[in-house]
């Protein structure tokens, strides 16, 4: 370990950058000249110094589809809250839990992980594990009615839109 | 000056013997023992005229007059005496050990500790101050352990000296406690003082301790019984030794003491039966057992033994004239017993042995020295016209005068006449058992060789002595033994009426009841041996070294009972201390409601308090499964920080958060190496006592938290408050001390992390983790460390807790937060990313190694101190400013930052330095790597 | 109306720290505990922020902050220890 | 309040003695925290308890004894550092003993070598 | 101003620091600076010394804060004393430590640095809590030399050690939050001042927290029954760390003297307060264990380890009269016990490293090659160890029996004394024949004794012949040093009066 | 306690009222799943939906009520709004992989059970981390 391993880049994500300088202004809840002074130069900095920790770059194709998807993962899931809460509520005995492997088309990371994320955010269903060969996806649903159609709703509302978003 | 030279000189001398005679030939240590020799002795004569006249010489080194210890010398005519004695025969033993040790090693050795010694013993007899003799006393007893261990590959050598240390050295320590009583009671340790006839020192209260106290001391010096069982295993010194320490001086400084102190503790019947007592015992038992040693050393050591017991006797009789007889016998002793043990010796180097039973008959061989030991045994014997048999015979007359109590009149002469007669006996046994007695058996040495003139020659000349003291006795007694004994009896005394041992009365008839009983006892001898070795053996050396052992086991066992290495007993008996000590106090009459009002309960703080003592409460009940209690001390510490938070200490809550999150990691880490559950061994009654204790604790802690919250409170705390903005520049007050008023606090405690940092570093660096403990759960492991759903999310993570970390770091003058909590929110987010990535992935994207940042860390909180002695102000005096920069708008700028700047780095540092080398030990690359 | 609301609001959250509470003392499974913990912070998360509303203050904010982060790391170092046995390799 | 507060110290101090006196490191060591949680709420309570007055200048008009939250804080920081030590010590210890025992052995063995 | 009073904390602060900062240093550079510092250091007290003798006692207000706010160092005759103490002892013991052990684990020389900078802040702060951070300071620094160079046994005593201590540091902590939560104050004049003017009501409490503060001041100082961790600990540590905790028992003495008179007696005579009433009691039952420890000793590690049990009985039964005159003897008896016992460790360990396997237990081994020096070195050594003339052992012995007669104690005190200087007499001198005068008939051992090391341990055991020959001056030291501590009011005084304007903002 | 002086429009005060009571009602949801369900993977889908979007509710709320004449917009609870959103899955993930690698026993009727084939993937060895193949 040398002091200062190769920092290669002297601005290795300008988005992000920005992301955090507007961070940093909502932070100190100032926009004063000095704060977004010291707000760029974080920004800046803390990318710059930890590169080597985020070595992906992920190729955001479409920035605004992503918003629009997130707005739709909202959406989902407040729904799934709804669902859940119903679920919750009911006798456990009534509910019929079930594992479903959910076959990943998906290859890049980052991709995978939106999916995950999102799978357990929404109605009934747990990711609860990758196989290692990321050939599909371990899904846990709390009340499972039809296998085929869970899996063609995920691939449907997540899956695809992630593959065009991300890879 | 004349004094302490005399004692400084032939300290000197030992210093410088070693140093010029290592390579040098053998007589020069001789040489030089010599020339001192021959220097005191002529010095000492020079000063008899006037000290015997009744001058008293005294000189005073002022060096601790606080406590009393200063050199101070004395000479009158019973130091003079003593250290005439000294003095000569410390001349003469020189010249004896001179030959004594031609051929052998040790020469050397033997005169240096033979001229520290003469220091010594001259020291003792000189000196003015008594604590201040203490210094020689004990400076005696060491030397004479050297010396008797002498040949210290002999086990018996060895043993002798151990003995003879723990004997007088114990002495010396009881005659230092009388001596400070005596001081003490007096209000000065000169002799002058205590010896003045205004010192009442025998109707003080505390007189039976002091009298007590000096005599073990004297006692165990001039080994009287039961202390005298050193004495015959000093014998293992080389016989010049034995010859001078052990019969000529050193047991006589016993009797100087006394005779000493005489006049000040003298002169009560305490002093009268305990002294008599002691040495007629003495007198008695030496007597005895001399008779039926084979050894002729060993004999010699009884006689020396019942000699010294019959001059202390007469030393406890005070009447009026019983000082000149000890007197006169110390002195005849000398004369006779010296060269009885060069006898000894010289015998030795011509036979190879000191065993009487096979050597017999030497007069062939050495026809000198069987007169010089004829003239000696005579005087020993108390042979008539003999100094022995005059000196004797006052012993006979005064045990006659004794002033003891009616019943026991007739028993002390009674006895002084039995002891006479083994006196008598063991004398010609000597004498007759080595020059005569037929020829010699088996000697080691054959034929037996005359070991030459010059070892006879003190002998001769002590020989002589004895004949000159016997012939010119009434002059001796007169002209030297009269002055010395009115010296040590404080009064002038009468002339010793010498016509009285010319008498033909009871003592003379005891005199000779004795001589004749004695030769008839030894004549008797073969029957009494044989009748003396049905006697249960009795080895004085075997008991004591019993007794040491067994001492040393006992200490052992008894220690190692306590100190069992059990440290739940420790801690049990730390925890008890504080309930025990502060418990009695608690309870006296304490008001525990302190009359400030309570504040209400709020359900909420209610209920969270109540969590928290569920959660502690769970932990114990739950910790035998080890990972489940560390999850509910997680949320303890999670409702402490809420606890925190709720009480107005945002600043409490964030650190306490912070760190509890890394100190459970830090344990779950340690406990993958741990057994995964804690087994139930705790017996009924020990859970039963720890419940007690603990319970205790708790309660005492409780009740005192609740008196002291609910009394008024009045604090520094307003300076603080008031002084935060204006003169710490910062508006969180919390923050302002921890930088500013109470920045050094900070400091140490920084250094306490990056040392505890360091200190991991240093206990891991070369741990070996081969064998983990096995655990059930192993066969499962076969899956990815490193999660890809966590791996992704683990990325932006970071720096967005840096910003955070920044955030904090950079608000905490001002607002809740600062250094150390941004420092362990930036470890925790490179944490993470070793949780997320691995050890080694994310360890080379450090930027820095961690020591270097602890380090550094510490440098810069220093450095921002140290920047105030510029500007002549303290350590961390703190600077801030505030400015309006074009652009830019409002900046402060604070040293605080800077100080605090210092506390995120060593924080930063050290958590990582920590985490990194436990997390380390799981690696299969396990130790030998140095991270960090 | 929010006065109004806020002490039932707080209310509902100590019944769901109590109920996080059961779930972390009852388990059965570690793994239930661990569950049972990282809810227990996300409510106490939710309770710091009512506190705050209710103190008016948003001096305690932070602590909510840390607590979603450090109530993380702490779940996956220990979820990490249980498939691991360890926690940094 | 205070009689609660002082309850909660009490207990946790109590669970703390009673894990310190424990025959395993790791008990021991998770006593030593709760000890050292029960001290500090109690360093803490010696400013008194105070609702809603953080020591911020400008935050509340009667603000709490900041001093007591500034020594618990080093209070705190420092027994992260010898936690820290002590479960690496605690570690090697029981790697080195092959046992977990605080004393390393069965008590009544004999020490010496 | 003035800065003196704060660099001998600074000093090693900064040393240690710069030596972590520069963990590839090579051993020597770090010797190099690690001597330089400790000789910087002694060279630092010393001038201290002079200053305070010139001026009685100084006030250091760090930060420029005034006391009772800030946090205040008063470097006295006390302080003096033990900081020129501290660095005498550690000199020798670093030099020896510099013959190699210093390389039997990582970061030795930062660790002895930090371990001065603890005992220095400990001696010269005056502020309570300060002197708890800085007993933190010295205690996590002393549990990583326990434990430097690693090993079982070690490992097993250093665990034993810590947990007391962090036990320890809980009640100190405790402690420090009733005198805070009842008198609002943290510095000791302005303590001593609020104790004294307490109400009744709170006297209780108060007396309770010098309790707690009793039993924290005696786990270090090793007061029985406290004292279980010492024998160990002592016995696993490094030589010359083990020598330089022969200094750190002392460090809990020091407590006891600085703060129970000057905190909780300054109006009232000391012998009133409970604790000290306490103290007598439990310091001759460690006197008399201390002295059956020596003899029950099977190596020389172990019974000099018990000899610091006998030292510290001694001194704190001696403390425990609450005379000035038993105070200055005490003083005296600790510079004199503290010397010698470092000494012995040291000297242990130079017998251990001649015989091989057998170290330093007391069994027959063959001959060691320097014997005769090394045998003439132990004799002295014992000597001076066992109280005899004409070491300075004598000379504080002779003082403190006179101390105690006039305190009417001498009835009880002088047995025990004297029979532990009798027990420590036996004990030595069996060990003594048994590593000097009796060997196996085995081939000798052929290695030397290190010359250096050597130097060491003479300097240290030669300690007991100087301060015996310097006595009157040390002694005149002591005294003033014990009239200084019985008269609290001029340390209030000088605390109150510290003449300081408040800096920060300019 | 709360603030007195300010005046806040009746529809925000009231927004910010559902807010806060829907998100604790949630939470309290997400809660009762916990303590309710059978097994520990059904246990996850309370916490993870609903204790999350409960909070976020709250923390939404209490953003508007500072946001909104109080001490202005704050970011805090916006990250940590995002924050939970994006850590619940993880740690559920987190916590369903370490359940299933201990093999914690699903409720019967489970469909589909899991625990062979996680561990015996082909390809295995080739994707997993170096560490792992040294063990
Ligand atoms: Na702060
Ligand atoms: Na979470």
């Amino acid at each position: 370990m040398t002091l200062m391993p190769q920092l290669t880049h002297w601005w290795p994500r300008p988005h992000f950058s920005l992301f955090l300088l507007v961070l940093w202004l909502l932070l100190v809840n100032s926009v004063s000249p000095g704060q977004v002074l010291i707000g760029a130069v974080l920004g800046w900095l803390i990318p710059f110094s930890t590169q080597q920790f985020w070595p992906e770059r992920p190729h955001l194709h479409n920035p605004g589809r992503l918003l629009l998807y997130m707005l739709r993962l909202l959406v989902d899931i407040l729904r799934s809250n709804l669902t859940v809460a119903r679920l919750i509520l009911r006798d456990p005995d009534t509910l019929t839990p079930g594992f479903v492997r959910y076959p990943l088309s998906l290859t890049n990371e980052f991709a995978i992980t939106m999916l995950a994320s999102s799978i357990s955010l929404t109605p009934g269903t747990v990711s609860a594990g990758l196989s290692p060969d990321r050939a599909y996806l371990l899904v846990h649903v709390l009340h499972l009615d039809d296998e085929d159609e869970l899996i063609e709703q995920i691939r449907e509302r997540y899956e695809t839109p992630l593959r065009e978003i991300l890879e | 000056m004349m004094l302490l030279s005399t004692v400084a000189l032939p300290l000197l001398g030992a210093l410088i013997t070693p140093l010029v005679s290592r390579r040098s030939t053998a007589i020069l240590p001789a040489l030089i023992a010599g020339t001192i020799g021959i220097t005191m002795v002529s010095v000492l004569l020079s000063q008899a005229p006037d000290v015997l006249g009744g001058t008293i010489l005294i000189e005073h080194y002022p060096w601790l007059p606080g406590i009393g210890l200063s050199p101070a010398f004395r000479l009158d005519a019973l130091g003079l005496f003593f250290a005439l004695i000294i003095a000569g025969m410390g001349l003469l033993i020189t010249l004896y050990a001179h030959f004594y040790f031609a051929g052998k090693h040790g020469a050397v050795r033997f005169h240096s500790l033979m001229l520290a010694f003469m220091g010594a013993m001259l020291g003792i007899v000189t000196s003015e101050n008594l604590l201040f003799m203490l210094v020689f006393w004990e400076m005696t007893s060491l030397v004479s352990f050297v010396l008797i261990g002498f040949h210290q590959d002999e086990r018996p050598a060895r043993r002798g000296a151990r003995m003879t240390l723990v004997i007088t050295g114990g002495g010396g320590l009881a005659l230092m406690a009388g001596v400070l009583l005596i001081g003490n009671s007096v209000g000065s340790f000169q002799l002058s003082d205590i010896l003045a006839p205004e010192t009442a020192l025998t109707s003080d209260p505390l007189y039976p301790w002091m009298l007590g106290l000096v005599l073990i001391g004297a006692m165990t010096k001039s080994a009287q019984f039961p202390f005298h069982l050193w004495l015959p295993n000093a014998m293992t010194a080389p016989t010049p030794v034995s010859a001078y320490l052990h019969s000529a001086t050193m047991v006589k400084a016993g009797i100087f003491l006394l005779a000493r102190l005489n006049p000040a503790l003298g002169d009560t019947d305490a002093w009268l039966y305990s002294i008599s007592t002691a040495g007629m015992a003495t007198l008695l038992t030496g007597a005895f057992i001399a008779m039926f040693k084979h050894d002729t050393k060993e004999l010699l050591a009884y006689s020396t033994v019942s000699h010294l017991g019959l001059i202390t006797l007469l030393v406890g009789l005070s009447t009026r004239m019983a000082m000149v007889a000890a007197l006169f016998h110390l002195l005849n002793h000398a004369l006779f017993k010296a060269p009885l043990f060069m006898m000894a010796g010289a015998v030795q180097k011509a036979t190879g042995t000191r065993d009487m039973r096979r050597i017999n008959g030497l007069w062939r061989t050495l026809p000198a020295l069987t007169v010089i030991s004829a003239v000696a045994a005579a005087s020993m014997a108390g042979l008539p016209l003999l100094g022995g048999y005059l000196s004797k015979k006052m012993f006979f007359i005064e045990s006659l005068g004794a002033p003891v109590i009616m019943p026991l009149q007739w028993l002390t002469p009674a006895l002084a006449a039995i002891a006479g007669l083994f006196s008598a006996a063991y004398s010609f046994r000597i004498f007759h058992n080595v020059f005569f007695n037929g020829k010699p058996q088996d000697l080691p040495v054959w034929p037996p060789k005359n070991p030459g003139v010059g070892i006879q020659i003190p002998a001769a000349v002590l020989a002589l002595a004895v004949v000159l003291v016997s012939w010119h006795a009434e002059s001796v007694v007169h002209g030297l033994i009269g002055p010395v004994a009115s010296a040590a009896a404080g009064v002038a005394l009468p002339d010793y009426d010498m016509h009285q041992l010319h008498h033909i009365g009871t003592a003379f008839f005891m005199s000779l009841a004795a001589m004749l009983g004695g030769l008839l006892v030894y004549m008797a001898r073969e029957p009494l041996f044989r009748l003396y070795d049905q006697l249960p053996p009795a080895d004085a050396r075997e008991i004591f070294e019993w007794l040491m052992t067994r001492a040393g086991g006992r200490a052992e066992r008894l220690v190692h009972a306590l100190e069992n290495g059990s440290v739940q007993r420790y801690i049990a008996l730390i925890i008890l201390s504080a309930i025990v000590l502060a418990g009695p106090v608690l309870l006296s009459g304490i008001q525990w409601h302190g009359g400030e009002t309570m504040t209400p309960v709020d359900p909420l703080t209610g209920l969270g308090l109540v969590l928290l003592m569920a959660t502690a409460v769970g932990a114990v009940l739950g910790h035998h499964q080890r990972l489940f209690a560390l999850l509910l001390l997680g949320s303890a510490g999670l409702f402490v920080t809420l606890t925190f938070a709720r009480f107005s200490a945002p600043d409490l809550a964030l650190t306490q958060l912070s760190v509890e999150v890394m100190a459970v990691i830090i344990m779950m880490l340690a406990l993958s190496f741990l057994p995964q559950t804690t087994p139930r061994e705790s017996s009924r009654l020990r859970k039963g006592r720890d419940l007690g204790v603990a319970a205790l604790g708790g309660l005492g802690i409780g009740l005192v938290s609740f008196a002291i919250m609910t009394r008024p409170h009045s604090t520094i705390a307003d300076f603080f408050l008031s002084q935060s903005k204006p003169g710490g520049g910062g508006s969180n007050v919390v923050n302002v001390i921890l930088v500013d008023f109470r920045g050094f606090d900070t400091l140490g405690e920084i250094t306490v992390l990056g040392i505890a940092a360091v200190a991991v570093f240093a206990l891991t660096r070369n741990l070996q983790l081969k064998d983990r403990i096995p655990q059930e759960r192993d066969q499962y492991w076969a899956s990815n460390p490193h999660p890809l759903i966590l791996r992704t999310m683990a990325r932006p993570i970071l720096p967005i807790a840096l910003m955070v970390s920044a955030y904090i770091f950079l608000r905490g003058h001002n607002m809740p937060g600062g250094g150390f909590i941004a420092g362990l929110i930036t470890a925790v987010a490179l944490s993470l990313q070793y949780m997320a990535g691995s050890l080694a992935w994310a360890h080379e994207r450090m930027l820095t190694p961690f020591r270097p940042l602890i380090g550094l860390g510490l440098l810069l909180a220093c450095g921002t101190g140290l920047g105030s002695l510029l500007f002549g102000e303290a350590f961390l005096s703190s600077w801030f400013g505030h400015y309006k920069l074009p652009l830019l708008g409002h900046l402060e700028l604070a040293t605080a930052l800077l100080f605090d700047l210092g506390v995120f780095t060593t924080v930063v540092g050290a958590t990582l330095l920590i985490l990194a080398n436990l997390g380390k030990l799981m690696t299969v690359h396990g130790p030998g790597k140095e991270i960090g | 109306m929010t006065a109004t609301v806020l002490p039932i609001a707080l209310a509902l959250f100590s019944l769901s720290l109590l109920l996080n509470l059961y779930r972390l003392l009852r388990g059965p499974d570690i793994v239930d505990r661990i569950l049972g913990l990282d809810t227990l912070n996300v409510n106490a998360i939710a309770v710091i922020v009512l506190g705050g509303i209710y103190m008016d203050s948003s001096l305690i904010f932070e602590a909510a902050l840390l607590i979603a982060l450090m109530g993380f790391v702490s779940t996956v170092a220990m979820t990490k220890y249980l498939v691991r046995g360890d926690v940094i390799e | 309040m205070e009689a609660l507060y002082a309850t909660a110290v009490g207990v946790l101090t109590a669970c703390g003695i009673y894990l310190v006196l424990r025959g395993r490191t790791f008990p021991v060591i998770m006593g030593l925290t709760l000890l050292s949680h029960g001290v500090n709420l109690f360093l803490f309570a010696s400013g008194r308890l105070a609702l809603a007055a953080p020591a911020v200048i400008g935050e509340s008009a009667d603000p709490t004894d900041p001093l007591p939250q500034a020594l618990v804080l080093t209070a705190i920081v420092i027994s992260f550092a010898m936690t820290a030590f002590v479960v690496v010590l605690a570690l090697r210890a029981a790697v080195e003993l092959r046992n977990d025992h605080v004393d390393g052995v069965d008590p009544e063995e004999d020490w010496r070598p | 101003m003035n800065h003196l009073p704060v660099l001998p904390i600074l000093l090693p602060l900064i040393t240690g620091a710069l030596l972590v900062t520069l963990p590839r240093l090579g051993l020597n550079a770090q010797r190099f600076i690690s001597l330089g510092a400790t000789v910087a250091g002694l060279g630092l007290v010393l001038w201290l010394g002079s200053m305070v003798l010139e001026h009685g006692r100084m006030v250091y207000a760090l930060g420029g804060w005034a006391p009772p706010f800030g946090i205040v160092l008063v470097p006295d005759r006390l302080s003096v004393l033990m900081l020129v103490l501290t660095a005498t002892l550690a000199l020798p013991a670093l030099i020896y430590a510099c013959r190699g052990d210093d390389d039997a684990g990582a970061h030795f020389h930062a660790l002895f640095q930090f371990q001065l900078m603890g005992l220095n802040g400990a001696f010269l702060t005056g502020d309570i809590f300060n002197l708890f951070v800085f007993f933190e300071v010295l205690l996590i620094a002393s549990y990583a030399l326990l434990l430097h160079g690693g090993g079982t046994a070690r490992s097993r005593a250093g665990l034993h050690y810590v947990i007391i201590n962090l036990i320890g540091s809980a009640l100190f902590l405790l402690a420090l939050g009733m005198l805070y939560g009842l008198t609002g104050t943290l510095n000791m004049a302005d303590l001593a001042v609020r104790i004294s003017q307490a109400p009744q009501a709170g006297q209780p409490l108060l007396q309770a927290a010098s309790l707690v503060l009793l039993v924290v001041f005696g786990v270090k100082a090793a007061l029985l029954p406290l004292l279980f961790w010492l024998p160990r600990a002592y016995t696993a540590a490094a030589a010359p760390v083990a020598a330089l905790f022969a200094v750190m028992t002392k460090v809990g003495l020091y407590a006891m003297i600085r703060v129970f008179p000057l905190v909780f007696a300054l109006d009232e005579p000391l012998a009133a307060l409970t604790a000290w009433q306490w103290l007598w009691p439990l310091a001759l039952a460690t006197l008399a264990l201390g002295g059956i420890g020596v003899l029950g000793a099977t190596s020389l590690r172990n019974m000099t380890a018990y000899m610091v049990i006998v030292s510290t009985g001694t001194l704190m039964a001696i403390i425990a009269l609450g005379s000035t005159e038993a105070l200055a003897a005490a003083l005296f008896y600790l510079v004199h016990t503290t010397l010698l016992t470092g000494g012995f460790f040291l000297f242990a360990d130079l017998i251990a490293r001649q015989r091989g396997a057998a170290g330093d237990y007391m069994v027959v081994t063959a001959a060691m090659k320097d014997r005769r020096t090394l045998g003439i070195l132990f004799f002295f050594g014992a000597v001076a160890l066992a109280g005899l003339p004409p070491f300075s052992g004598f000379v504080s012995k002779a003082w403190m029996l006179q101390a105690s007669l006039a305190e009417g104690a001498a009835g009880i005190f002088w047995p025990l004394l004297l029979g532990a200087g009798f027990l420590m007499l036996v004990a030595l001198s069996r060990a003594g024949s048994k590593f000097f005068w009796r060997q196996s008939p085995e081939r000798d051992h052929d290695m030397r004794a290190d010359r250096v090391r050597l130097a060491c341990v003479i300097v240290l055991v030669g300690a007991g012949l100087a301060l015996s020959l310097a006595a009157a001056p040390l002694m005149d030291y002591t005294r003033s040093v014990a009239a200084q501590l019985m008269a609290p009011g001029d340390y209030v005084r000088a605390a109150q009066e510290a003449d300081l304007r408040l800096t920060g903002g300019h | 306690m709360m603030g007195e002086s300010m005046a806040l429009p009746f529809w925000l005060d009231a927004l910010i009222a559902l807010l806060l009571l829907s998100g604790a009602l949630v939470a309290l949801l997400g809660s009762i799943g916990l303590a309710r369900m059978p097994d520990v993977y059904m246990r996850l889908h309370g916490p993870t939906k609903a204790s999350t979007l409960g909070v976020g509710a709250t923390l939404l709320g209490s953003m508007i009520w500072f946001g909104v004449g109080h001490e202005g917009l704050s970011a805090q609870e916006v990250l940590i709004t995002v924050f939970l959103f994006a850590t619940a899955p993880v740690s559920a993930h987190m916590m369903a992989r370490a359940a299933l690698h201990r093999r914690v026993a699903c409720r019967e009727g489970t469909h589909g059970e899991p625990w062979d084939e996680m561990d015996r993937l082909p390809g295995y060895a080739e994707s997993s981390s170096s560490s792992d193949n040294q063990r």
